[in-house]
């Protein structure tokens, strides 16, 4: 009765967002609201005001910053959530149920992780960096390089793992995307600006296109490390073995 | 009623006093109990004293006003010291007072829950008094509402307890409904929530069906706590379970705060003219006939002193709807005046049956045989405030009855004196056992009709403390005393009539 | 233009930024962080109440981040109504926060503590950029942080009944956030724009008329759900009594009320009235479930035997008191609703804070373990009772002046019904809030169960729930410090 | 061509939802998933939306499918029957 009845709100949900989706403007149509309000001049003036080659991250970063700040605090709040529910590890080197998986890792798969690890850490630091003028930029950064941990990590093991990356650096680096926007942010306070205008003011005129693009970077690295912190400390909290806190009944 | 409105202070210090009482408790020790509780009754005292010294400004036509706090512009608590408010005030502090002095030794436990909410509950119903809007009425009316809970449930024994629950049921639904009375009010009275000389509601903003309903939900609100028929259920359980200072004060001063919402809401609401264009006046007629017959057969069959009384209570607040009713000089002026002269007499009684508690441990009126021997002075009092009741002349009650019975010839409806008639006869029917059983009987009458009994000695001066007895014999010299000199400056004919001739000229 | 247009953004990103620095501090010195977390609360607090005053009457100060106006950039925009919404949310997270230290040192385990504060100031700090903002998606990006926050929050005890709690909360809440996040969708693809007052302009003249229909139906159902609106209420009861105290006064006390915020917001402001007209329908039925939501909490929190269980239906029922004031589409209603959240927050906080009180002391949930609490618990049992004659609304509380403006408001607009729903709703009200007073203050109860030594509650817990029930008296007597305000900017807003 | 790619696309993309809900191997649902975000990816790809689809690459079948994967360890590996 409850599948029939979950089955049947779901297919009359179905059917009415396909009908929304219907009698929704087409896509792709130049004369479409979207297409003539406001992006028209995200296309034209991005580059010139934001000094980024890239309109996407110019819109992310500097027309739409708050909002990104707010996403930020969300990728940070999952972490807490996380950290809420699991507890946090005690200080110093951890073991994790990876430590003593049933298929123990051959050395080829191991000598592989090690030698590719540094080229995929590589990588991302070019998404992050080169976020400003061509696709990528801080989450998908972040996330690559929170992955080369998790591959890491499955092979090589909690202990080993936190020994390279151990709290003390993670938890003050797991906020650096929020901090290292609001503190953008402040400056362009001090420039005269509103929050999150990317601004120096003491620089003088033609300084000032280089000082917002570096800013720009400044938010991506800030968004990378804090992005790979948060997954790398959720990987951490859930493999690791139970110790003082454990589901009471 | 604005011209001569001076601002003063007084209103608030004499609602605020009350509060010594409360500082008394907290800021002496449980060994100074005696001292404490003195105070207690000392606020009571000064807050009567402060009113009393408004008289001569009353009579001078002034008013006195405090605005206490605003919502919005026309939304306001303010005090104001009318005429009639102060008339209210008056008997309520006086009896309160008495009230209070008794309690300091009837009061055997819990002194100071007892004592604070006494003292709250004062200072709220003056609060009521001295309202000068309906807003305010209301705001303090249900702080009293809820402040005579714990004075109700007192002894806490499981009567108490389904007593207090009844009230608590009645006073939740009344002033709930009470509450919409007033939002419509103020929503079709142009957001004029405040009394008028001759009302404020009229015709011109509201259609007659929102007036109608506006007065009829004001009727059930505040009849609850006036005990109109059939909203009365709540009386008869708490006042025999309360401590009896505060079954006289819910008798001689809580129903009256419902009695007077609707003298308010008649008056000063909607105004003569506009009841009588309504013509609900009727109905409120009806329903207060129909309760004064009624609850006097109900009394009737009480054994249960404190019940009796309650009972008598809610025929005698119908006197003052009644006289309302009949939209006429006399007849309101007896109905307002009623309002102190039922106080009086039914505070004393009701202080009589506690002393009768307290000394002989009796309840029921049968067992009562030959009380009047041992507690003299009690009985005579008694007797004295049972006997204005019926409306024996020179007495108060006789007074209410006269102007009732001219009203009616006002209002060309002589059916009501056969309704006073009636009324006075079932008084008698109830209230002469009393007497007789308590002078004419002895213990063990009952037994066999003659034979040996023991008549008990009269003793004089011994029966009880000064503080119980002294309220008493100061309200029954009051009830005589009010009743002959009825025209002297300061007794209620001075004050009300004052406002009864602006409103019937 | 002084220094004050910053406040906003930064009531809103001080407590995030403190939240992400608590990690480190919270590694560094455990024992510190309660109190760090105080600061950016008290900050953002004291910067609210500095805006007091600063913004014109009438109208409301629009804040551009980073120097993009509007349609291109995201606006901050509070009016009064927001401004006086955000300083509710800021006294209430501060003063529960200041009775979070023992309460969490009691209730949950060690390694959890310092993500309590993190979450904590995380949820401050979305409910006044979500009260704050003046653009869609913002709205939706703050409320998922405040959903996030709340669902962690609700199981941080880690018993199992909590965890359950908070994944029943989980599957409403996610599908509800969906739903915004398709309403905003839907309403970008057919204006082109994310901003409130921008989209306002642009609904008007827009013709994809079941576009909006169905984005206005997806808002109701999604902040329906984040509000607890009767329905879509189900996760409400066991989130809110089974989260530690301070939790449940921020979930019951302001998440509910900030989240009927952004639909007053949506409705107002987006739609306006022309397009509220073409989603009347919608309006229709949420005053229905508003007023069944009235009559069912006050009848399910009769009938509790838990206390925390009791409360939280109450606010179920007092939920739906706000709705039916803002479905009066008067300005009457709306002052009355927006009265309601600054006393039904300050009330249900209190409330839920005394429950703790009594668990935190002796353990006690059920209602009928409380008689006689009186003679142990004096001062609790005093500020419970004076929030609970705020909750039933009899005066001088702010309760009665909320109520009044609500039952003005539904008779000015001549709904009946609604004012007879939002009469018995406040007779249900007295029920179950007098049983409790009766129980506590003239019940006997046995004689051993409130005979400890140990007296009342240390201060840091009674100081706040004393501050939150003299608040509802205080804003019972001075309404006039916000209600005429109030009025002018609701009529602003309608 | 480019409708018939797209259909492709768009058939696979339910197929693997629909798979991924039924599977009552609670590992092989993850690894679908992954699979449904890699299509995703590609989507996006046409869709041109290039940081999409690398953070969906990263993100969805990444991160997410190996935290999936360490959940289902640490729990329990077949749904249990009703």
């Amino acid at each position: 009765m409850k599948r029939v009845l979950s089955l049947f709100f779901i297919a009359a949900l179905g059917v009415l967002l396909l009908y929304v989706v219907a009698s929704m403007p087409p896509m792709g149509d130049p004369q479409t609201p979207t297409a003539t309000h406001v992006i028209p001049r995200y296309l034209e003036r991005a580059e010139e005001e934001t000094h980024t080659e890239n309109v996407i991250t110019g819109v992310i970063l500097n027309y739409r910053g708050y909002d990104t700040m707010g996403e930020v605090t969300v990728i940070f709040c999952a972490l807490a959530a996380v950290l809420a529910v699991l507890g946090r590890e005690r200080r110093g080197r951890i073991r994790g149920f990876v430590d003593r998986s049933p298929v123990p890792s051959s050395t080829i798969v191991r000598t592989m992780v090690r030698f590719m690890v540094p080229f995929i850490i590589l990588f991302s630091v070019y998404t992050i960096l080169h976020g400003e003028i061509s696709p990528g930029g801080g989450f998908q950064g972040g996330a690559i390089i929170g992955g080369s941990m998790i591959i890491f990590t499955t092979v090589f093991g909690l202990y080993e793992s936190s020994r390279r990356i151990p709290q003390k650096v993670r938890a003050p680096l797991e906020g650096s995307a929020v901090i290292v926007f609001f503190l953008v942010g402040a400056l362009g306070l001090v420039g005269g600006g509103n929050f999150l205008t990317y601004a120096w003011p003491h620089a003088a005129r033609g300084l000032q296109p280089a000082l917002v693009t570096w800013l720009t970077v400044l938010v991506e690295v800030g968004i990378g490390l804090g992005g790979a912190m948060v997954l790398i400390s959720i990987l951490f909290a859930m493999i690791r073995e139970e110790e003082e806190i454990a589901l009471t009944a | 009623m604005p011209d001569k409105s001076t601002f003063s202070v007084i209103p608030l210090i004499v609602i605020l006093l009350p509060w010594i009482s409360l500082l008394a408790i907290l800021a002496f020790p449980k060994k100074a109990e005696r001292l404490r509780l003195w105070l207690c009754a000392l606020g009571s005292l000064a807050s009567f004293g402060l009113l009393f010294s408004l008289l001569p400004g009353i009579l001078d036509g002034k008013t006195y006003t405090i605005k206490l706090a605003s919502v919005v512009e026309s939304l306001e608590m303010r005090l104001t010291v009318d005429t009639l408010g102060f008339y209210f005030a008056l008997i309520l502090a006086f009896l309160w007072m008495l009230a209070t002095i008794y309690s300091i030794s009837y009061i055997d436990h819990k002194h100071n829950r007892f004592f604070a909410f006494m003292a709250m509950c004062e200072s709220f119903i003056l609060g009521c008094a001295f309202s000068a809007n309906m807003f305010t009425y209301f705001i303090f009316y249900e702080m009293m509402t809820f402040g005579s809970y714990p004075l109700i449930i007192h002894e806490e024994t499981t009567i108490a307890r389904r007593a207090g629950y009844k009230y608590l049921v009645y006073a939740v639904a009344a002033g709930t409904v009470l509450f919409f009375a007033i939002v419509a009010h103020y929503f079709w009275g142009n957001g004029e929530l405040g009394f008028g000389s001759y009302g404020v509601l009229s015709l011109e903003f509201a259609s007659r069906a929102a007036l109608t309903t506006i007065f009829f939900t004001y009727l059930a609100g505040f009849g609850v706590k006036a005990a109109i028929m059939p909203l009365h259920g709540w009386v008869p359980d708490a006042h025999p379970a309360a401590p009896s200072p505060a079954s006289a004060l819910l008798s001689g001063v809580i129903l009256k705060a419902g009695a007077f919402g609707i003298i308010r809401v008649c008056f000063n609401v909607f105004g003569t003219d506009l009841l009588r264009e309504l013509g609900v006046y009727v109905v409120m007629a009806v329903l207060a006939c129909i309760t004064i017959v009624v609850a006097s057969v109900f009394a009737l069959t009480q054994d249960n002193l404190k019940r009796r009384l309650a009972y008598s209570s809610i025929g005698q607040v119908s006197y003052i709807i009644l006289g309302l009713a009949m939209l006429a000089h006399d007849g309101a002026l007896g109905g307002v005046m009623h309002l102190t002269h039922h106080a009086l007499m039914k505070g004393c009684l009701f202080l009589c049956a506690g002393v009768i508690l307290v000394k002989t441990g009796k309840k029921n009126i049968s067992e009562m045989a030959g009380v009047g021997y041992q507690l003299p002075i009690t009985m005579i009092c008694f007797s004295v405030c049972a006997l204005a009741m019926m409306g024996t002349p020179p007495s108060v009650g006789f007074i209410t009855k006269w102007l009732l019975g001219s009203g009616a010839l006002q209002a060309s409806l002589p059916v009501y004196i056969i309704i006073l008639l009636v009324s006075a006869l079932l008084n008698a029917a109830y209230f002469l056992p009393i007497i007789y059983i308590a002078f004419f009987r002895w213990e063990g009458d009952e037994v066999e009709g003659h034979g040996e009994t023991h008549r008990p000695k009269l003793v004089f001066g011994k029966e009880a403390d000064h503080k119980l007895v002294v309220p008493i014999v100061i309200l029954a010299l009051l009830v005589v005393v009010v009743g002959i000199w009825s025209n002297v400056t300061g007794f209620p004919y001075s004050l009300v009539s004052r406002v009864v001739n602006v409103i019937f000229p | 233009m002084g220094a004050w247009r910053h406040f906003p953004i930064f009531m809103i990103t001080l407590p995030l930024l403190g939240a992400v620095l608590m990690p480190f501090l919270g590694y560094l010195r455990e024992r510190w962080v309660p109190y760090a977390a105080l600061l950016p609360l008290a900050a953002s607090t004291l910067l609210g109440f500095l805006l007091v005053g600063r913004i014109p009457a009438g109208d409301h100060l629009s804040y551009h981040l980073g120097g993009w106006e509007p349609p291109f950039g995201i606006e901050i925009r509070v009016d009064h109504v927001g401004l006086f919404l955000m300083l509710v949310v800021c006294a209430i997270t501060l003063l529960a926060l200041v009775y979070s230290r023992r309460y969490i040192e009691k209730e949950v385990s060690p390694g959890r503590r310092t993500a309590y504060y993190v979450l904590y100031l995380l949820m401050s700090g979305a409910m006044l950029g979500f009260t704050a903002t003046g653009d869609i998606f913002n709205l939706f990006v703050f409320m998922e942080i405040l959903a996030l926050s709340s669902y962690a929050l609700v199981a941080i005890t880690g018993n199992r009944n909590a965890v359950r709690a908070a994944f029943k909360y989980v599957l409403m809440g996610a599908p509800s956030s969906i739903m915004v996040l398709l309403a905003v969708g839907f309403l970008y693809s057919v204006t082109g724009t994310l901003n409130m007052a921008d989209l306002a302009s642009r609904i008007a003249e827009s013709g994809y008329t079941e576009v909006l229909v169905v984005s206005y139906i997806l808002f109701v159902i999604g902040f329906g759900v984040k509000a607890a609106l009767f329905p879509l209420h189900m996760w409400l009861p066991d989130a809110h009594s089974i989260a530690p105290s301070p939790i449940s006064a921020l979930l019951s006390g302001l998440l509910v009320e900030v989240c009927a915020f952004a639909l007053v917001r949506i409705t107002f402001s987006v739609f306006t009235r022309s397009a509220t007209d073409l989603v009347g329908g919608t309006a229709d039925a949420v005053g229905v479930a508003a007023a069944a939501a009235v009559l069912y909490g006050g009848i399910m929190a009769i009938t509790q035997k838990d206390l925390k269980v009791m409360i939280a239906y109450s606010t179920v029922s007092h939920i739906g008191y706000i709705f039916l004031g803002i479905t009066a589409f008067t300005a009457e209603g709306l002052t009355g609703a927006m009265y309601h959240m600054l006393d039904h927050g300050l009330a249900k906080a209190c409330l839920f804070l005394c429950a703790g009180n009594f668990i935190y002391l002796k353990g006690y949930r059920r209602i009928e373990e409380l008689r006689g609490a009186w003679r142990q618990m004096p001062w609790t049992c005093f500020a419970f009772a004076l929030a609970s004659i705020s909750v039933i609304g009899i005066p001088p509380t702010a309760g009665f002046i909320s109520k009044w403006y609500l039952i003005l408001g539904n008779i000015r607009a001549g709904k009946w019904l609604y004012t007879i729903v939002l009469l018995s709703g406040s007779i249900l009200a007295a029920v179950y809030c007098l049983r409790i007073i009766y129980y506590m203050f003239f019940q006997a109860g046995k004689e051993e169960a409130w005979e400890d030594a140990s007296r009342d509650v240390p201060p840091g817990m009674l100081v706040p729930v004393w501050a939150l029930s003299l608040g509802t008296l205080f804003f019972g007597v001075f309404s006039y410090l916000l209600i005429p305000s109030l009025l002018k900017a609701s009529a602003y807003l309608l | 061509m480019e409708t018939a790619l797209n259909l492709t696309f768009i058939v696979l993309l339910v197929a693997t939802a629909l798979m991924a809900v039924w599977a009552r191997d609670l590992l092989a649902a993850v690894i679908i998933f992954s699979v449904y975000s890699l299509i995703m990816a590609l989507m996006w790809q046409r869709l041109q939306a290039p940081d999409l689809a690398l953070t969906e690459a990263a993100v969805g079948a990444g991160v997410t499918t190996v935290l999936f994967v360490v959940t289902v360890f640490k729990t329990r590996r077949r749904e249990e029957e009703e």
